[in-house]
């Protein structure tokens, strides 16, 4: 079960729960919808499936997923974080606008805007564990102050030329593939053994998935809780850098309600709202998912306004989908184990 | 004559102090009521309509001398457009009109006429045909519809061989890169792009490069591109040549001429009631030009 | 009062016995609730301390200022000379591992890392999940062998949730172990285990801390009682002084009798059972109960009779057989439906399956009884308010006001709210799924009494415990289940604890 | 059964007054932050403490207040309803297109609007319940596909001019109140019972506070989710009305991102996001605050963006003066009963 949705519960079998393998199954079932949807639309547009337009697409949902993966610590603890986008933006336009108002070097505007994502992200840790400020309120403040500060730095206009090194960062390739999708994936996958592998991780899971618990058994869930935050802030400046390579500019404009379409896609991928379930895979298999609705939506060249409501459908599709087919594997692996029971004799005490 | 705007009060609800083009001509506007000595208030539109709506109301409760209203989308401003006019404070509009209404002047930008340049901009640059990428703003705003309309009835008019695939791209860099993407891998033959802003040109530069089609202006397999606004960042990449046209506007002369209105207005002077201020071309040729707004800002 | 004579002070602590944990003067309110007022406690080495005290005397809280969770408003606690901060993290460096009342294990974690929970072994900075296996093994063959470690924990009955618990406390190198309740989902063998462990680590020297309700637990491994009433030290005596009367009137101050079912009449079949399979659970269970009748249900952790008592409540589906109330079949899988038939069902685990912690005591005993409680579609509070005020003072719930959150209250007293409940809207069958687990001895046997005036009343009661004691007591017929079978139906004559545990055991 | 007593700590029957003074007090820190504010303000802006200025703030309030009455249903159970801003656009195009472009009685193009969102928030509900999608997905979904319907319906432009009755509406007063604010603290009011005063509220805040013992106390949960739904659909039509009444016109493009604006209303008035807990007073009290930061800010002039800023931290901060009024509150109630016991006769041994 990943999602404590207000579902109803399935009563002690929902308490005590199913078979492991499920567990697994789980990311797979997302993988399998994304890959049916591929085969639709590869049949559907000839141009889908070529190197050029899976490279776009995966280029497209790199800001997105290293967003994502921040936002997977806060939502994996049962928080939320609205302020990405915002954050983001400040990034981007420090990392420019300290080069050319402030005459730095770009080494170190970069470092500056990492802090600066950091430093939000503290801020928002301690507001909601030291003022026990709900998260939602909390990110929902910083992100207006974020973007707010956006503007009066940069003076609601982007800021351009960027130093040369975002230029090369977006140009970059690594053995033929796009440095920035080498990059994302790097993020993601040490985050993911963050999560597995670490105290650290294990902590962010027991955290998010029973708070009372975790504290009793010494866990500092506090400082968990804001350690998430920070890597939020962070990975949302440093997608505040993928941004302004791939416009060439400090963009104090961009990246506006993208918040909802991160936890949208966190979401997607399996990781409950409500804490302590769901990884990195998953994660990028939602992120993926809703990239290639809107691939496949401008693709097929479907009417204006009508993209909206194709899309919406898709996404509803898929969601559903990837549910029922948690749904029967659990039904065909009970059938499963009946009959591996029935073939044994009574278990002895 | 000097003194008739002297000490008054102008509140000004402007349409978004996001947009480059809308903090040039706040500032302008700000600059010139200081030098009459008037005194300011901007408010931040953010481009909402709500919000617009509600400081208009907080306005009106305020009891200013002037009100100078850029409605985000000017028919959802109608009830408070009656409200100011209940009030009796004279009313100063840009750029967008509400359906009903008392307003004393009304100054805009010739957004059909510019649309209409931009194409014809994009058939010279292409030479009268070929597929097109319109890049338009957000559905429902004035100023797209109306580039809109202007572009595709002069393509329609004049350039029966141009074939038009609208993108919606709602004004944002981020949608223009994408939807450029994917339009490209749809139909690689694209002869040239329009957009209804120079912001959503930055996407559609960033998607070019992104597919290895980025050449400039008079290499081999260049992509033609016209803008809209006449940005610092436009006139920039005209020079640079990753753009090859921008259809200008002029903030400070709308500046200028609305203000001279309220002069007008309270001198007893005859007022105009609308002012269609005309787009500028801006080419390479003449893109160093004092004209262009984007070479006065910093 | 009779209870003075046994209050007085302590006896100077014997050589060999160190004191580990000193706790003085601990003084601890909320909200409208003095806890605890200026109680000294301590716990010697080598030793077990009994902490007694009736539902809502303050035992759980006096634990949980001791593992850290709570800080004292006055007061101070040391082991072994070093104060304690309130910090459940400072309590565990210091060596207090702790069994807390309710079960807090994170659900979706395994076995094995919830018994090594915020203590993963680590190996150059990374999880080793050998060695994690491992330590969990190591713990878990001392009380709950047959625990798959990689499991996860949500998955679990709150028997084996308990036993998880306890191997977590166990696998802590700790000085001073306490356990608040460990037994209360056990069966025998399970208790015998875990009291084994506890001798060996007496043996070992450590303080152990012990509460319970069973007082033949209390006399089979303390070595002191320590005994809280209303939040005040009544005293702290060996307990080779005391006797089952002596800790009765120290704790509830008059006497308590032992409460066994007399004969009543027995009335028209209300519950019968027929066929009832689920797969993989339970296998072909029929049985029948009738008005007026009592009939236990016994066996051993994970025999099924949760999962029966599910069935028949309609909260889980089953795949064959029926479920009829006085001749009416009832639809499986809506316990609404179950509940119009006449069903009533005191759940295993208040926590997650009867309370809603954040609603009052109020509306947590009226929740199944609404649509009696509407008319002209509006709810009458003041009934409501009526209704709750009479239970609460039936079954002495001890709460500041009905408008308390029911999480507040301790753990005995949920207990009483579930019953609560289920009293107030008088069904035609009950069942009762360790319907005393946690309440105190004294509450214990009104609750027994008030069973049997519900039974001679002609309510069917269906009672499943893992008390035989309390089977033996009440019971008319006792079936007995293993392996989701019913392997025995014994009458009052034929049941005995020998026969009950064979039959449950091998049959 | 022997009767006994309750037995109770002595001398506390008397503090019982005060443990609900208490409750009530919870909702009462976020009055004193708005009462503190509108004093502070009074003393800022002379017209601030106006009967027009008021006025204009609570009728600002009323569309948001209308759409966060339904968005504290769902989010008691537990739930979230990202749709809500579409359902609004789409209730106002149809309310005004039905009539413009069918020719319908006005009178059945609003029952027409009101029927669109409660089937809105049908379908919201069985996809979470049936599908076990989750809810922030699903609604995802229909907020994408009833905004691209609105679009498609009304061609991207809004609708005017509106029949009579939305003019009449707008210009309504009430014994001297305007119509649209005594319609919103009516429907404020009657939620507020339900919630109470009916088994079906009750439901509710058993099934958010815990959907298992909710089921085994014999709450079809299903239903309840369900119905929060269309509730939620049904209250952000009503809004579309009302926004139809105040721009006078079938607004498709208005309304952008407001669903975070709700949720965080909700949210700020004590109503938790993990469901059970809140009431409508609470969620009043945070649409008024939110109304009455942004009215500061417009009137004390904040210069642009710093705007942003300013109401930024002036959220953070009556969100944390809220959180620590109630902690203060209740460290004070105990240090009283602690002295009214000790004041008593010294305890027996
Ligand atoms: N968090 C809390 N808030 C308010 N009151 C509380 C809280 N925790 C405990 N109490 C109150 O403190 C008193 C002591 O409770 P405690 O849980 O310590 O009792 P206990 O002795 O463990 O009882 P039981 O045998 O039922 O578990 C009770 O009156 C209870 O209502
Ligand atoms: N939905 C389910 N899926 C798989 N196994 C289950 C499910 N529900 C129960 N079980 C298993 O069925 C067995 C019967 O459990 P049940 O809780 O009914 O036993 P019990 O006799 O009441 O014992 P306990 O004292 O543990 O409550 C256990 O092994 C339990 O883990
Ligand atoms: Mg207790
Ligand atoms: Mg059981």
């Amino acid at each position: 079960m990943t999602q404590r949705a207000p579902t109803q519960p399935g009563g002690l079998a929902a308490l005590r729960g199913k078979i492991s393998f499920i567990d697994l199954m789980q990311s797979a079932g997302l993988m399998a919808v994304i890959l049916l949807g591929c085969a639709v639309m590869s049949f559907l547009s000839p141009v889908f499936a070529t190197v050029r337009n899976i490279e776009n697409v995966l280029q497209s949902a790199t800001i997105i997923a290293v967003v994502a993966i921040g936002q997977t610590f806060v939502i994996l603890v049962a928080g939320i974080d609205l302020s990405v986008a915002s954050v983001l933006v400040l990034s981007s336009v420090l990392s420019v606008g300290l080069v050319q108002f402030q005459g730095w070097p770009p080494e170190l505007a970069i470092l500056a805007a990492l802090v600066a994502g950091l430093v939000i992200g503290l801020v928002n840790g301690l507001a909601v564990t030291k003022l026990k400020i709900p998260a939602l309120i909390a990110t929902l403040a910083t992100m207006t102050i974020a973007r707010g500060l956006a503007y009066i730095y940069s003076g609601g206009t982007n800021i351009a030329p960027v130093p040369r090194i975002f230029v090369d960062l977006q140009a970059s390739r690594i053995f033929g593939v796009p440095g920035v999708i080498v990059l994302t994936l790097a993020l993601a996958l040490i985050a993911q053994i963050v999560l597995s592998r670490t105290q650290f991780g294990r902590s962010v899971y027991a955290t998010g998935g029973n708070p009372l618990a975790a504290r009793l058994a010494g866990i500092k869930t506090e400082r968990v809780i804001i350690a998430t935050f920070m890597i939020s802030g962070l990975m949302a400046a440093i997608a505040g850098l993928l941004i302004t390579a791939r416009f060439e500019a400090g963009a104090a404009t961009a990246a506006q309600g993208m918040e909802l379409a991160v936890i949208a896609a966190v979401v997607i991928g399996g990781v409950s709202l409500f804490g302590g379930e769901g990884n990195m895979g998953g994660m990028l298999l939602g992120v993926l998912l809703l990239g290639l609705v809107q691939n496949a939506v401008n693709l097929l060249n479907v009417p204006p306004n009508w993209d909206s409501v194709v899309s919406g459908l898709v996404i509803a599709a898929a969601a559903a989908l990837d549910v029922y087919r948690r749904n029967y594997l659990e039904a065909g692996m009970r059938k499963k184990v009946i009959a591996a029971k029935a073939s044994k004799p009574a278990k002895q005490p | 004559e000097d003194g008739v705007l002297k000490g008054k009060n102008l509140a000004y609800i402007a349409f978004g102090l996001q947009y480059e083009y809308q903090v040039t001509l706040v500032n302008r506007v700000k600059e010139l009521a200081a030098e009459k000595g008037m005194s300011i208030s901007v408010y931040d539109g953010k481009g909402d309509p709500s919000t617009q709506t509600t400081q208009l109301l907080d306005v009106v409760s305020k009891q200013p001398d002037i009100i100078l209203l850029n409605p985000v989308d000017a028919k959802l401003l109608q009830g408070g457009v009656r409200k100011a006019n209940e009030s009796g404070i004279p009313l100063f509009m840009l750029e967008n009109l509400p359906p009903e209404g008392e307003w004393v002047a009304y100054n805009t930008f010739d957004d059909v006429a510019g649309g209409a340049a931009g194409a014809d901009a994009i058939a010279k640059l292409i030479g009268g045909k070929g597929l097109v990428l319109e890049v338009r703003g957000a559905i429902g705003s004035g100023q797209s519809e109306k580039r809109y309309k202007g572009f595709h009835d002069q393509v329609a008019a004049k350039y029966p061989d141009i074939k038009v695939e609208t993108l919606k791209a709602e004004w944002t860099a981020d949608n223009a890169h994408t939807l450029v993407l994917d339009a490209f891998t749809r139909d690689p033959n694209v002869a040239g792009i329009w957009a209804h802003n120079d912001e959503m040109i930055r996407g559609v530069v960033s998607a070019l490069r992104q597919i290895n089609r980025l050449k400039l202006a008079g290499e081999e397999g260049h992509v033609p591109t016209v803008g809209f606004d006449g940005t610092p960042l436009g006139l920039e990449r005209i020079r640079e040549g990753t753009q090859d046209a921008d259809v200008g506007q002029n903030p400070f002369s709308m500046a200028e001429s609305i203000v001279g209105e309220m002069e007008n207005h309270f001198a007893g002077k005859p007022v105009a009631k609308e002012t269609l201020i005309q787009p500028v071309m801006i080419w390479k040729e003449n893109v160093d030009s004092p004209d262009n707004w984007g070479n006065r800002v910093n | 009062m009779s209870v003075a004579e046994v209050l007085r002070p302590d006896e100077p602590a014997a050589a060999e016995c160190r004191q580990v944990l000193v706790a003085q003067g601990i003084t601890k309110s909320f909200p409208g609730v003095l806890a605890l007022d200026n109680v000294d406690f301590d716990v010697r080495s080598g030793e077990v301390t009994a902490l007694l005290g009736e539902n809502g005397a303050g035992k759980s809280t006096l634990i949980k200022m001791i593992a850290g969770f709570y800080s004292p408003d006055r007061g101070d606690i040391s082991v072994d000379g070093v104060p304690l901060h309130a910090d459940p993290a400072s309590a565990h460096r210091i060596g207090v591992a702790t069994i807390h009342q309710d079960a807090h294990l994170v659900p979706a974690m395994s076995v094995a890392e919830n018994i090594m929970l915020g203590r993963w072994p680590t190996r150059y900075g990374w999880l080793s999940v050998g060695r994690q296996r491992q330590r969990a093994l190591a713990a878990l063959a001392k009380v709950a062998p047959h625990l798959n470690p990689s499991t996860p924990a949500g998955r679990l009955s709150p028997a084996d949730q308990q036993l998880v618990e306890i191997a977590r406390a166990i696998s802590e190198d700790s000085k001073v172990l306490v356990m608040d309740e460990p037994t209360t989902s056990l069966s025998p063998p399970e208790i015998d285990r875990l009291f084994g462990v506890v001798d060996d680590l007496k043996a070992k020297g450590l303080g152990i801390v012990f509460v319970s309700h069973w007082l033949e637990e209390v006399f089979r491994i303390a070595d002191r009682v320590t005994v809280l009433r209303d939040g005040r030290l009544v005293g702290t005596r060996p307990i080779a002084e005391l006797d089952h009367d002596k800790v009765i009137r120290m704790m509830v101050g008059r006497e308590v009798r032992d409460t066994v079912a007399d004969t009543r009449p027995i009335g028209d079949v209300v519950l019968s059972v027929s066929n009832l399979s689920r797969a993989n659970v339970l296998s072909d269970i029929s049985f029948e109960v009738r008005a007026g009748e009592i009939v236990g249900m016994s066996g051993l952790v994970g025999a099924g009779r949760s999962e029966l008592a599910a069935c028949i409540f309609g909260i889980d589906p089953y795949d064959g057989g029926s479920v009829t109330i006085a001749g009416e079949a009832i639809a499986p899988n809506d316990p609404k439906a179950a509940i119009e038939a006449g069903i009533g069902l005191v759940p295993e685990d208040r926590r997650k399956q009867a309370l809603v912690s954040l609603l009052s005591v109020r509306t947590n005993v009226t929740l199944s009884l609404l649509d009696r409680l509407t008319s002209w579609g509006l709810l009458s509070t003041t009934r409501e308010e009526e209704i709750a005020e009479r239970q609460i003072r039936a079954l002495a719930i001890k709460t500041p006001s009905s408008k308390t959150r029911v999480s507040t209250l301790s753990g005995g007293n949920q207990q009483k709210v579930v019953l609560a409940r289920w009293l107030a809207r008088r069904p035609k069958l009950l069942i009762l799924d360790e319907p005393t687990k946690g309440i105190d001895v004294g509450a214990k046997s009104e609750i027994s009494e008030l069973v049997i005036r519900l039974a001679r009343e002609g309510m069917a009661i269906l009672l499943i415990s893992s008390e035989l004691p309390e089977i033996l007591a009440l019971s008319d017929r006792v079936l007995v289940m293993r392996s989701g079978r019913i392997s025995a139906s014994l009458s009052r004559e034929q049941a005995t604890s020998e026969t009950i545990m064979s039959y449950a055991t091998t049959g």
